[in-house]
């Protein structure tokens, strides 16, 4: 089954080429008709191959020719580890429910199609950076889904924010792309290959075709470089501005690309290539520190955002800090169970989300909506047990990965990392609850006519919903003692472990518990029992901090002061540069010449004899000059 | 200079001739009326024509005198005719102009006079056979022209047609407007 | 016994004089007349060399054949010019043929 | 048939060009018809030589060689002789390729032009200069097509030109003529050193490349080498338009109609990177790899600053030229590293960033055509009236980016491979590049497609029928070259082999 595994990436291109000839006025029903069952094909298979892998392990990577550089060879290829084995399910699954949602969402749009064909070309991209079995097809397929997501968040092209986002995205991502380009690249010529077999190989044995620089830093320089890509892509701090903005995009293209699968991508790539980051014990701190902060900054942010997707965005961030922070601690297995997690609840939150944006007629400022438990039961629900596996309460699926992330921090020894830890997660608790408490309890806010004709959306958005609610609560027990921990014998594929793994400890588990509990606690005092008054507290004593995270800590506004406009201001003084200075000089040779030659003129006078006696006298001088060049006359 | 040059029949023609050519040239730059430049040049070119013959040039010489002196001469008469012939040159305040062409002539003889006798030249010497002796000039000119340079031949009849024609409709153009 | 030098001294002076009158003289035809003199001189040389030369041969008094048949082709459109320029502007002086200056 | 194609390819155009003398000035569609078959006949026959081409040979193919100019003691006792020799090899067939598209393109792309019998003439002189200049074989005949290049170039702006069409035109003319000065005289230095080995003075690249690769160190000493390869670098630097002699390259793009556009920025521009490639690399190898660090900080000088000019650029046509100029310092970057990769890299650029520029000088020109501007701020939204355009302009500005999938990405990584290898520190400042194009292209992108349609651009037509080719032809090469980069890596893989190799790294 395994060799048939390049099939999955093709079912999402065979029907993105199928959409693209079909054209924009395709009708709806094909498009999506088209879509979700390649995308439920992709899922099929990748089942039987998560099974085979489950059976068989990992197998080597089938590769092909592409390009031949004096006597090396680039390949492009795929291959099936139990990493990516389990990665294709969650995007294959995710992207189905999501194909499947959108039909309700995006109704009635002028560009159905187009959205139908742009998600299906990522899904493929997707598809394709999961199964590369090199560096160099991770970095193609990084690229097009960054360019997904630009188009994606650009969507509707016409509001200006929605392209200022996509731009952002791109031009952020970028940033961070171009460590990772550096670093595969200095890989590339250090060891030769971009295969991960290869690198692996070098790595260990620290023997690099590069003498500017020690083996060991080497490793570290290019871990670190590698790390900024993956930065970039999951929204680590300080490159993360770009994914809040990306709200601009439709709500399924948040759900699917700036939830579970595209940022996540970060992580997967860290994770996959571990054996370069493991050889850096310099990387991995910086690593676990970038995480610690990204988890902790965007919960803080999270607190005070009053947009209901901004909220559930900067949780990403903060889960993905969360992920990043496992990866450098070593937790090898909770990162990649934490990433497959919270692909589920994360998506789910986002589609309840949508489900509520779509209800009240595309407002997403949770100050003005409230008491919609009523009108959107099942929306509630959903969104509940998303927000309660997000805060890692039992048994939900983000209690059992957060706890085994928050164990490996402590056993790590970096007690620091596991205090950040914890109190993002009391944070996460606080923010998640207080959306909940103010969509879904209390009084309705905004007009009263869009109250009333607020209502459940159809079978198509609220079928992913519920299946997203199963998984949100069940995926967790994967790697419980229960199960006897299942998703790490799996991801190890049998072999030996990666990274770190520990026993489960109880009494941290209870105090995980208790700590999202008081947030929740919290969150209930102040925005359901109203028994603490935000505003007063927001007003009051805590008003700097109020405005610090309302503000998000004014870094879009720093970025904006310290690079973009210095930036902008090089351009110009050397555009002023470039066509005064350096054309300048070209035009003054031109104008010297011009007037030089103003001056000039003037011995023309037109007279054939001047002319002739001024030819004659320069000839004479001219056998004079010769003359004396041969040494004189003798 | 014209040491050693034993004074025959032929050196004294040649000096005659060429005193004579020398003459008519400086005349030419001397007269104050146009129409004697114009004959006085008539001299030049029969002076000419002599020097050719002392070089064993019978046939241009007399192609010299026909053409030359015949036709030429007497067509920048007409020209002369046509134009303001009676005109006498006004003598002009002295400016540098003339003054420079003179040295600058000069100059330029002085070059060629130095190339010719104190350069250390060594000119070939002269051999008193005639090396076209006993050989028909004419003949021997069309026999080369007709052979060896026929193409030329063609060419510069072709060139003497255009600027037949060129010369004539030049000189007509006014009269049709 | 009359040898090259002689023949190129003689060359050399009126070459000169042609040159002097060509640069000064006021009226063209005069202008013309002296650059028929430099050509004259010219042909002096070409068949001298024809008849004392390293390598004596016909070759010199064919070129001033051509020599002559250029110059006689020269001199027909030079008047015709000048004939043509003395109806349009009514004079024959060279100074005032100066339309070409700045 | 075959023996004489890249004649036929050569002077198919000017045999054209002639015809279309004969046709009556009045009449505007059949000077078009006679330039569509004379560009289209020898894209026909290029393909038919890409399709017999051997890439796993090095040296030149289809050759044919006529003795054309034979001087005996032209030099001393040394004979100079020049040939009419055309050939192609695995570099000169993808520029081959390159000039037959885009030429042909240039045709379709050209819309009502007053003049039109005269602007066709001059273009179709401007193709033959163009062909030899990548077929000659010969150093005398490759610099009688160059210069066969500037003139009807002069006219074409000159006279087809934008409002300051007189001044760029003399610019581009003085510009270009010195660099082709520079062309000269490193090309007789060339000659006349290559005949102390072989003693015979001869044009012919391949017997000069012969005697400088084998000539001892005495001969052809180290600093000789090095001083010609400066002469010719400088001529480079102004005919390739690099920083400091690039201020041509914006001028011409902002005032030559679109099809000359199209061909300075796909083809013209090109021919420095192949002196470049071919007797630079070719011949000089020891003295450019001297000069390799002087190279490499020019190449990266190129990039960040045209990247930073580019980002304040207000008028697309100029943003176009300065990252076209951006894009081509990573030509010299790859250059400067000397190893396969780098080279190989380079030669992908080019191609990558002939076919991205004649794209997308043809869809601003589309646009120009139907808003009547160029400027960036005076469009907006244009993905409503026009989504096809905008869609191609999308596709064209990430190609140009380096978005993987298309040709952009495939060179720059080759380029930076290389680089890495040679210039760790430089190259890590070159990919600041890599950022900033995605600004500027993006930004520019944003503002005009993107965001509220203003009043006055509603409702303007979208792409004709007529259109779609030069955008469909050239989207699919460089998506092909993306996608499969064999295709065209195959083609040069071994020629540039063979200069590796010579080089002894």
């Amino acid at each position: 089954m395994v060799q048939n595994a390049w099939l999955i990436p093709l079912f999402p291109l065979v029907a993105y080429l199928l959409l693209f000839v079909l054209g924009r006025r395709a009708q709806e029903g094909i498009v999506t008709a088209i879509s979700v069952l390649a995308a439920l094909a992709g899922f099929i298979v990748s089942l039987l191959i998560l099974s085979d892998v489950h059976a068989n392990g990992a197998s080597a990577p089938y590769v092909f020719h592409w390009l031949t550089v004096g006597q090396n060879t680039l390949s492009m290829g795929f291959e099936v580890t139990p990493l990516n084995a389990m990665m294709l399910t969650v995007v294959t699954f995710i992207s189905t429910l999501v194909l499947l949602f959108s039909k309700g969402y995006l109704h009635g749009d002028a560009r159905y199609s187009v959205f139908y064909q742009y998600l299906n070309l990522f899904i493929f991209s997707m598809l394709g950076l999961v199964i590369s079995p090199n560096l160099l097809q991770v970095y193609i397929f990084w690229e097009l889904v960054g360019l997904c997501s630009f188009l994606l968040v650009g969507f509707w092209y016409f509001k200006p924010e929605a392209a200022a986002a996509a731009k952002k995205a791109f031009i952020v991502t970028r940033i961070g792309d171009v460590g990772l380009f550096i670093g595969i690249v200095l890989i590339y010529v250090a060891t030769g290959t971009f295969e991960y077999s290869g690198v692996f190989e070098a790595f260990e044995a620290k023997k690099f075709a590069i003498d500017w620089i020690t083996p060991d830093h080497f490793i570290t320089l290019v871990a670190i470089l590698m790390f900024i890509g993956a930065m970039g892509k999951s929204a680590q701090f300080p490159l993360h501005t770009w994914l809040p903005d990306a709200m601009e995009g439709p709500t399924p293209v948040s759900a699917l690309i700036h939830a579970a699968t595209m940022v996540a991508a970060g992580v997967y790539l860290v994770a996959r290539a571990f054996p370069i980051f493991e050889a850096s014990p310099d990387a991995l701190t910086v690593i676990g520190i970038i995480g610690g902060i990204t988890a902790i900054f965007a919960a803080l942010i999270g607190l005070t955002q009053n947009d209901i997707k901004r909220v559930v965005a900067y949780s990403t961030v903060s889960q993905l800090g969360y992920m990043v922070m496992a990866l450098g601690v070593s937790a090898y297995a909770a990162s990649t169970f934490h990433l497959m997690t919270h692909a589920f609840f994360k998506a789910l939150l986002f589609l309840a989300a949508g489900s509520v944006i779509h209800a009240i007629h595309h407002n997403q400022d949770i100050r003005f909506m409230g008491g919609l438990w009523k009108k959107l039961p099942l929306t509630g629900w959903t969104f509940l047990i998303g927000a309660l596996a997000l805060s890692g309460i039992p048994p939900f699926a983000g209690f059992w990965s957060k706890d085994e992330i928050l164990l490996g921090a402590l056993k790590s020894g970096n007690t620091t990392l596991f205090v950040l830890g914890l109190i993002a997660a009391f944070c996460t608790a606080f923010y998640i609850f207080r959306v909940f408490f103010m969509t879904f309890t209390g009084e309705f806010r905004g007009e009263k006519e869009v109250y009333e004709h607020a209502h459940e959306s159809g079978s198509v958005m609220t079928i992913p919903l519920v299946l997203l609610s199963i998984m949100a609560i069940v995926a967790g027990l994967l790697n419980s003692p229960l199960t006897d921990h299942a998703f790490e014998h799996f991801i190890f594929g049998g072999g030996e472990e990666i990274g770190k793994v520990y026993d489960t400890e109880w009494w941290l588990a209870g105090l995980a518990t208790v700590v999202a509990l008081a947030g929740i606690g919290l969150s209930y005092l102040m925005y359901k029992s109203k028994s603490i008054n935000p505003e007063a507290l927001a007003n009051g004593p805590l008003r700097p901090f109020y405005q610090l995270s309302l503000n998000k800590f004014y870094v879009d506004e720093l970025y904006h002061v310290a690079i973009v406009k210095p930036v902008v201001w090089i351009g110009h003084i050397l555009n002023f540069i470039d066509k005064w200075v350096v054309d300048g000089i070209v035009h003054l040779f031109g104008e010297g010449t011009y007037i030089g030659s103003l001056g000039l003129k003037y011995s023309q006078n037109g007279q054939v004899q001047t002319y002739g006696l001024v030819t004659l006298i320069g000839a004479l001088l001219l056998i004079g000059a010769a003359m004396y060049a041969v040494g004189g006359v003798k | 200079m014209f040491s050693g040059l034993a004074i025959t029949g032929q050196t004294v023609a040649f000096f005659v001739i060429a005193l004579f050519v020398i003459a008519c040239g400086v005349m030419l730059l001397s007269m104050k009326k146009v129409i004697y430049m114009a004959l006085s040049i008539g001299g030049v070119f029969i002076g000419c024509a002599a020097v050719y013959l002392m070089l064993e040039a019978e046939f241009l010489a007399f192609i010299q005198v026909l053409l030359y002196a015949g036709a030429i001469t007497i067509m920048m008469l007409f020209a002369i005719m046509l134009t303001k012939h009676d005109e006498i040159e006004k003598p002009e305040p002295i400016t540098a102009h003339p003054v420079w062409a003179a040295i600058g002539a000069a100059g330029f003889g002085l070059v060629i006079l130095w190339v010719v006798k104190f350069s250390g030249i060594k000119w070939p010497q002269a051999t008193p056979d005639s090396p076209f002796q006993g050989q028909d000039n004419v003949k021997l000119i069309g026999e080369a022209l007709f052979n060896q340079y026929v193409i030329p031949f063609e060419l510069v009849s072709v060139v003497l047609i255009v600027a037949l024609v060129g010369a004539i409709t030049l000189a007509n153009k006014e009269e049709k407007n | 016994m009359l040898s090259v030098e002689q023949f190129l001294t003689l060359g050399a002076i009126l070459f000169c004089i042609g040159l002097f009158g060509a640069l000064t003289k006021r009226n063209i035809i005069i202008v013309l007349v002296s650059i028929e003199l430099m050509l004259n001189a010219v042909n002096i040389n070409l068949l001298t060399f024809a008849r004392f030369g390293l390598m004596p041969s016909i070759n010199g008094q064919i070129f001033t054949l051509f020599t002559m048949t250029i110059a006689a082709a020269e001199l027909a459109v030079g008047l015709a010019v000048l004939i043509s320029l003395y109806r349009n502007r009514n004079t024959s002086d060279v100074r005032d043929q100066d339309l070409m200056k700045w | 048939m075959m023996g004489n194609l890249l004649t036929l390819i050569v002077f198919l155009p000017l045999l054209g060009a002639l015809i279309l003398g004969f046709v009556p000035r009045s009449n505007d569609s059949q000077p078009k018809a006679v330039a569509m078959i004379a560009t289209l006949l020898p894209l026909l026959f290029a393909g038919i030589l890409y399709a017999n081409f051997d890439s796993g040979q090095t040296g030149m193919q289809f050759t044919e060689s006529h003795d054309w100019i034979h001087i005996a003691h032209a030099f001393q006792d040394k004979s100079l002789v020049i040939g009419y020799s055309l050939g192609v090899d695995g570099l000169s067939m993808p520029f081959l390729l390159l000039t037959a598209v885009v030429t042909f393109l240039g045709v379709l792309a050209t819309k009502h032009m007053h003049r039109a019998k005269e602007f066709y003439i001059w273009y179709l002189i401007l193709v033959t200069g163009l062909y030899g200049c990548f077929l000659s074989l010969d150093l005398f005949l490759f610099f009688l097509f160059l210069e066969m290049t500037l003139v009807p170039m002069y006219f074409l702006i000159g006279i087809w030109g934008g409002d300051r069409k007189g001044q760029v035109a003399t610019k581009f003319l003085i510009y270009r003529g010195l660099a082709s000065v520079g062309i000269l005289v490193a090309f007789v230095a060339l000659a006349y050193k290559a005949a102390m080995v072989t003693g015979v003075m001869t044009m012919d690249m391949i017997a000069i490349t012969d005697a400088f690769a084998k000539a001892p160190a005495d001969v052809i000493t180290s600093s000789f080498k090095q001083g010609i390869f400066l002469v010719l670098f400088l001529a480079i630097l102004i005919e390739e338009a690099f920083f400091p002699f690039h201020t041509w390259l914006p001028d011409t793009h902002e005032q030559a109609p679109t099809s000359i556009s199209m061909v300075v920025g796909g083809v013209l521009m090109k021919i420095g990177a192949y002196v470049l490639f071919r007797i630079g690399v070719g011949i000089l190898p020891d003295a450019v790899q001297y000069f390799a660090t002087l190279i490499a900080v020019i190449g990266v000088i190129n990039i960040v600053y045209a990247a930073l000019v580019a980002m304040v650029q207000r008028d697309w046509r100029r943003l176009l030229a300065f990252s076209a100029i951006s894009h081509m310092g990573v030509v010299l970057l790859g250059v400067a590293a000397m190893n396969q990769a780098g080279l190989q890299g380079g030669v992908f650029m080019t191609i990558s960033s002939g076919l991205l520029s004649g794209l997308l000088f043809f869809l601003i020109g589309a646009i120009k055509e139907r808003t009547g501007t160029t400027i960036i701020g005076a469009l907006g939204g244009l993905s409503k009236p026009m989504p096809i355009l905008a869609g191609f302009l999308l596709v064209a500005a990430l190609g140009s980016l380096g978005l993987p999938g298309m040709s952009g990405f495939i060179s720059e990584i080759l380029a930076f491979m290389g680089a890495f290898k040679a210039f760790p520190v430089l190259s890590a400042v070159g990919t600041l590049g890599i950022i900033l194009a995605a600004v500027y292209l993006l930004w520019a992108m944003q503002r005009t497609t993107y965001g509220p349609t203003t009043a006055q651009l509603e409702g303007l037509p979208d792409a004709r029928a007529v259109e779609y080719v030069p955008m469909v032809v050239l989207v699919a090469l460089i998506i092909l070259i993306g996608v499969y980069p064999s295709i065209l890596g195959d083609l040069v893989n071994h020629t540039i082999s063979s200069y590796v190799t010579r080089i002894g790294g």
